[in-house]
């Protein structure tokens, strides 16, 4: 397994980026770690639907997003928010989705971010197509597309895998595997010893790394990208994680795992390594810190309160959102709304 | 005989069946660790032991498929699937192998298995968490779909269910599972698969509904019954077989009929009422058989839900409509 | 104009597609090399190139779920499953996927695919090579559902489909394949998704018909109008959105419906059509609307399979009822 | 690739069984292939519905049946008549079932073999069940699957072979890789460089062997049923083997393969080898065969007359077939059938 930063900080002999570099992906953990608890914050106060703390997993969702090129796709899930913002989609976006507004999944033109998908396992193959697409016409662009260690176990993952080793599509598989399921365990969900060796079953390569180094995971994800780009098929990437918070505000971890477990997690904290290794180079300050905290609060209030700000949505838009033009079966319906 | 709500009765009906049969198993995604989603299965596993309730991968068609093998094997398997919206990827597995083992064997092999799913709205969930979909699974042949919507009907359903020689799968409200509480007997019984309930009697109009929907068409025949309108409430209890003559019953008596449901109306099962009703009552009919439905949409997200719902007032109102006709 | 068989229309379709649209791709198991089970695509691998026709691996979620993500991209995919009981397995990616991003997104992603799938009974196939399960997927929001029975109505409807810029299932009838032949205009036309098309007009009594039932439907028509009996026939052509205002169009004027399908029949389309009929024309109706259709079982193997399909006589005997009702 | 016997006949160091089992092994797969002569020529007089031949497959089926106990289950597909009848099904009712009568599907009582799956790739994860449910009652049978190179690629293989795993359910899959699913090469079917290399991606042995050698796949099959039934889990075995025939008779193989091909496959012919070691080993004679192959068409004449004595179903019995007991539904279409 991959690791450059260890949890103290401390790197071995390269790092993949510049210190100016580093700062950017610090940075980026931090405002994403602001949306996280202003997020698990808000759902508290019932001004969310249910809500999927991405806590513990921001270097694996902003390093692999940061080697992306603006116009590549991403098809990520219902935890990836850092993951789809740093590819683009803005906050307020991922507010109003989680407020329970589809208007929430209409990312902006250019923004080639799907909306998350809900349902496990089922958008994997959707990266292959995009991909396939993009090839075909001759295009550079990739699809990336991310997903938990639980949605291996789909029949669906397979499918996506032979897909894109058979068609060699330039799509970058990233499996967050942060330890669980829900409550399933990593170590129940597949008797295989790692995810990452999946891919050999499918003649691809397969890349085991450190999911809370953001270095690390830059590092592979940018190799994966380059190779896509280049007509070299896909790659399997196993980002060993954890999600430090519940797997939904509806779950309650304390009655599916040890707090022992969690507790180590946080020593692993993949903002806190790269703080030191920042600070050791001259690269962080507590002024420079508060000041990042103090602009992110602000970037996530002004998300929230556009997101908050979206009027009330008809039954009209939610009829229309159907199709194109509405069908005779809709149009009917709106006749009988309207009266 | 104990106070329950509908989860609550649920979760005992389980422990019976887990009590009183040994081939009894349930699997599924996180129903033993945590007790399920819904905590249907709570302290089940911690009662009855890892050799009998199952937690599984995250793979809906593996859950449906291996609980299949079960069965055929003898066993009473329940499998759970989470949400109706994430039933879809074992579609295959329950319309090609789950109903079809006793057509294809001609009576050798049989599956008694129950596949419980929660499902419908109204709770401000995520996309694919609030899907009623029964009409799909109404039409497989070889499958039955029941559906309970009081706590007693729960227990008695779920142990007919699973010890019915065919398949079934269960479908359990979601926004009813702690919505009502009701006295419910702790012995062993069963409430036969089939037949309807007729929740109360009434002369001038027929409500037809099922599931988390028995609520609204409840509240609507008492607001109706303020205005001196008899309304008989039918709960169908089950979708297939579906209990034609009950409704046929009902429709002839009063000539009228409003069906609720929560699934898009086109192809929903609310067609099929409507047609049997017109089949075999049609002269008895002083009006159609209307249909108040969800939309032909995807179910919203929270802010739009109570835009898909059918409520009170658009019950009362189609109600009032068809009594005027 | 060229005499073609449905089969040959279809082939003729998708080439002027591949011709016309470079965004139009094929996928499908076997639908390169050989042309596909039926040859629907014979000679367009070789014709367009390995890179607009793909063999793919036996995967029908996959294969969905690829042409899906090429949509998105902004190709515009046609599918191929092998047969209607071979695309369970890519239901969820259908339901939960294909027929949704319009919605989940805002219009901002959409998803213009067509997936053709030979379907129906008839020729003594092996089982799952029969089924009419249409009804499961006219049920799902945001997805059209498209039936020929004509040569020129392929054409026509394939190309339409293609065009459609949102999801299109479109269900060819295995029957009807090489069983006809009709002048079809070489030309590029299209022909709307969503009208009916009103086979022959009449007075007395209204047919409501797709797929290849059709026939059936045909030859009952005849055989009625020999004893006298105006019979109209609808061939409903699109499922989803169904024609309502066309057949209730039909039943005010005939005041008598027998609908025909080959499905089984609880939850069957047969269901939607007997319940618009009633809802917009009751006061109309001189009979209640009969459904002549599969019976409520697996569709049989070869040496049952009369037992199963709706025939003639069913349909004149069903419809002489009706009229003496 | 695990070789025993070679296309020519010879043998190694060892043979896992006798003279006098190998004789059997050879009887039967005459009986076999007799049976897959007798049905091609039928369906071409009309006799059959569609039939998928499994000529050049016996070995791999013979010899992996022969390695079951006479309750173990099976679960095999449309091409495994020879596997299903070596494991207790009757010919009579492989002939019923390609006669379109689902009378064919009834296995005997105490013969555990299901009905042939007809879609590709669902029924292996029932063979995980039965299994699971012996291992769970404690009994010692053990389930044997049987399946294509093509199946592979369904989703339903992953989920199968992933239970299986995480359950360590007592269940053998066997893939024939045949070379081809339809017209789909096994080439582009995966990149993966065999299909028993995918086992390892879910922690579980694969096994690679000559599919046209009988001794070897009873070996292998062997091994993989007694660790089973010891409660060792599941394997995977990949036997290679080539489809002489067409896919069905409604295929056309010249359409997507080179008859070369097929030519140089006869020569790999799973009896000829067995004939060949036979002979020199003082174990065939020319009578001996004349005496199988009489033997063998009275046997099948006997099935297909049995097969075609079955009266003509009725359409009571299509919907009784249904459910245990008629329901409501079924009772009032037999009431109008009656009618
Ligand atoms: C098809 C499907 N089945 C079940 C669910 C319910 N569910 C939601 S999240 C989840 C666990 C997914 O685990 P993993 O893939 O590891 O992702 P994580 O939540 O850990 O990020 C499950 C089972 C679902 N959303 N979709
Ligand atoms: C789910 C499903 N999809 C497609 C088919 C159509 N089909 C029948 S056999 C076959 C090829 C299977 O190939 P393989 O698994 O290698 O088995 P073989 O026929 O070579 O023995 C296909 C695609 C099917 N029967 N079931
Ligand atoms: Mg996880
Ligand atoms: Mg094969």
């Amino acid at each position: 397994m991959l690791t450059l930063i260890s949890p103290d900080g401390t790197v071995g002999d390269r790092l993949p980026i510049t210190l100016e570099e580093m700062r950017r992906l610090y940075s980026d953990m931090v405002e994403a770690r602001t949306y996280d608890h202003k997020c698990m914050a808000m759902q508290r106060q019932g001004r969310l639907a249910t809500y999927a703390p991405f806590e513990g997993q921001e270097a694996a969702q902003i390093g692999a997003a940061a080697t992306l090129r603006p116009d590549d796709w991403v098809a990520a899930t219902y935890r990836d928010a850092a993951l789809m913002w740093r590819a683009g989609y803005p906050w307020s976006l991922l507010v109003a989705g989680r407020t329970g507004d589809e208007r929430g999944g209409q990312a902006p033109d250019g923004v080639n971010v799907l909306p998350p998908s809900i349902t496990v396992g089922g958008h994997m193959i959707h990266a292959v197509g995009l991909a396939w697409a993009e090839a075909l016409r001759g295009s550079d662009r990739v699809a990336l597309t991310s997903f938990g260690d639980g949605a291996t176990s789909e029949g669906d993952f397979h499918e996506a895998m032979n897909f894109a080793a058979v068609f060699n599509t330039p799509t970058v598989f990233l499996c967050q595997n942060n330890g669980f399921a829900i409550s399933y365990p990593r170590a129940e969900q597949t008797r295989s010893e790692s995810i990452a060796m999946k891919a050999e079953g499918y003649g691809m390569p397969g890349v085991l790394v450190d999911g809370n180094d953001v270095a690390a995971v830059f590092e592979v994800v940018r190799e994966a990208v380059t190779r896509a780009r280049r007509g070299g098929g896909p790659t399997l990437i196993e980002a060993v994680t954890y999600r430090l918070g519940p797997h939904t505000t509806a779950d309650d971890p304390n009655r599916y795992r040890d707090e022992d477990d969690a507790v180590e997690w946080r020593e692993k904290d993949p903002l806190e390594r790269v703080r030191l290794l920042l600070e050791r180079a001259g690269g962080w300050t507590p002024e420079w810190q508060t000041d990042l905290e103090t602009r992110a609060a602000d970037v996530i209030e002004e998300a929230v309160a556009m997101a908050e700000a979206l009027p009330q949505p008809t039954a009209e838009e939610m009829l229309l959102r159907m199709y194109e033009q509405p069908t005779s079966s809709i149009e009917s319906q709106l006749r009988e709304i309207g009266s | 005989m104990s106070e329950l709500t509908l989860a609550q009765s649920l979760n005992g009906a389980l422990a019976t069946a887990l009590e009183s049969d040994e081939r009894v198993v349930l699997l599924g995604e996180d129903i033993g660790r945590t007790g399920g989603v819904f905590r249907i299965t709570d302290g089940l596993r911690d009662k009855y032991g890892e050799d009998r309730v199952f937690d599984t991968p995250v793979a809906e068609s593996g859950i449906v498929g291996a609980a299949f093998g079960m069965a055929i094997a003898g066993m009473h398997p329940v499998a759970e699937l989470q949400f109706l919206g994430f039933s879809y990827p074992a579609y295959d597995q329950i319309i090609n192998h789950v109903a079809r083992i006793r057509n294809r064997s001609n009576h050798r092999f049989t599956a008694p298995l129950v596949i419980r799913v929660p499902f419908g709205g109204g709770i401000g969930a995520a996309e694919h968490h609030s899907e009623s979909t029964e009409a799909i699974y109404a039409h497989i042949p070889g499958l039955k779909v029941v559906v309970p919507s009081t706590p007693s009907d729960a227990r008695g359903l779920l142990l007919a269910a699973i010890e019915d020689p065919d398949p079934v799968l269960f479908l359990e409200p979601i926004r009813l599972y702690r919505a009502v509480k009701e006295e419910v007997p702790d012995s062993y019984y069963t409430t036969e698969i089939g037949p309807l309930r007729v929740e109360r009697e009434g002369e001038d109009i027929t409500v037809v509904s099922w599931g988390a929907m028995m609520k609204e068409a409840r509240a609507a025949a008492a607001r109706l019954e303020e205005s001196g309108v008899s309304v008989e409430v039918l709960d169908l209890r089950t979708l297939s077989p579906i209990d034609a003559d009950g409704i046929v019953r009902s429709a002839t008596k009063t000539g009228r009929v409003v069906v609720v449901h929560e699934a898009p109306r086109t192809a929903g099962m609310g067609a099929e009422v409507a047609a049997i009703v017109q089949e075999r009552a049609l002269y008895s009919l002083t009006a159609p058989v209307r249909r108040v439905t969800g939309w032909d949409t995807v179910f919203p997200l929270k802010r739009s839900e109570g835009h898909y719902l059918p409520t009170v007032d658009r019950i009362v109102q189609v109600a009032q409509e068809t009594l005027e006709a």
